[in-house]
């Protein structure tokens, strides 16, 4: 059903969320919806210095671009792109943006708000706190909301 | 065999990655983890509770109960928190 | 619950989303998840030369504000954002613009797609089509899915 | 009071706007839109149908038995199709 390949990237650089969509919809006429997702790291007021987000290298790629690929065929998508970051980023930095381009509003909604369920619990990233005290912080706990945010959309089977 | 360690776990161990010769009774990603625990007190640590520790075999994540089946890297980490 | 005021815009003038998301969010700290929603106007594989928006001056505005105020109660908002333009726009071309800014992903998504449900049958816009032949265009019909589409948000009652 | 019309009411009915005296016996929109009709062959064309007619009072969305209560303004229009 798709007839373009979902344009994932992990990369440390901070990403720039006006050419992303560009990239996707210039000089189309046949594109009517995007949505677009940017999840930053918060402050937790002034709590936090930094994340600190670890990866699989590898493993992080594959497993977003398998994932972009079953939404572009349950979706009628005309475009898809994820970009999630890595290493130390500070409050109001972005970590993660995603954007889905369809003919219809509801299938870009739903498929960018699926792509980032499944980042949220199943892509291979860790995030650390930093704490602006300087005390040593914890790894993040995954948490059961996301769980279940996951199986709302009846994802198939891993591998 | 190459397994590799990220997060918390990879700072329990206190190492990255290791090559590991297995026993030949250690066959699923479950026995892997069961026999790691033994080998130290950095491993008990990281591998408390088996039950949270997530499992990829060359690079795809799989069921505790998976064959290893001469795998070539074999990574264990915690639930992610992407996103 | 709101401790911000929906920003709602009716123009003829194209938006920057970029410049729209720097308004929300810049020198923030405590938003985690910006959504945005891009509406374009689609060329109909060539069929379309233009699209021309009427709208209700005054009502536009009020009802639009009126609905955002709504989902600014019943999500935990941090920023809200509506720009829908009017008059003659081409293929290809924005017509509208929704940002949902708030600590959590699910409340972005939700309030971005609940605005747009709202925009698409109860603002007062109406789209009458240029055909790219010179032929006179029609009126745009509404959609019954548009009708479903807005039910499921259980929507208060009017005025 | 102040009548205004938009897309195709407009165009069917051949002016965006007018001031009309009401009859007594005209109290709610949907009286409104049944006397509307009487008033010549371009109100018949635009209403029609007066079930799809939307009616806003004041700028306010409301049903078809809504009071006019001597409105300052009412405005006729099809269905929107924003966004």
């Amino acid at each position: 059903m798709a007839v373009f390949t979902p344009d994932i990237r992990i990369q440390s650089a901070d990403f720039d969320l006006a050419a992303e969509v560009q990239a996707l919809t210039a000089g189309r006429t046949d594109i009517g919806a995007v949505v677009t997702f940017s999840g930053m790291c918060r402050g937790e007021a002034g709590r936090l210095s930094a994340l600190e987000l670890e990866h699989y290298p590898g493993m992080a790629e594959a497993e977003i671009s398998r994932v972009a690929r079953q939404a572009a065929e349950r979706w009628p998508l005309q475009g898809l792109t994820a970009i999630h970051r890595y290493g130390r980023i500070e409050p109001g930095e972005n970590i993660v943006l995603v954007i889905a381009a369809s003919t219809h509003r509801h299938a870009a909604f739903e498929a960018a708000s699926f792509l980032m369920d499944f980042l949220k619990s199943r892509a291979p990233f860790w995030k650390k706190e930093h704490q602006a005290d300087g005390s040593s912080g914890d790894w993040i706990d995954a948490k059961e909301a996301d769980e279940e945010a996951l199986r709302r959309w009846n994802l198939e089977a891993q591998g | 065999m190459k397994l590799v360690y990220f997060a918390w776990v990879r700072e329990r161990i206190g190492k990255a990655e290791e090559e590991v010769d297995l026993p030949i009774a250690v066959t699923t990603a479950g026995e892997l983890l069961h026999w790691l625990k033994s080998r130290g007190e950095e491993y008990e640590n990281a591998l408390q509770y088996p039950d949270v520790i997530r499992v990829a075999i060359n690079q795809q994540h799989v069921d505790h109960a998976e064959k290893l089946n001469g795998a070539r890297e074999v990574a264990l980490f915690p639930p992610m928190t992407g996103g």
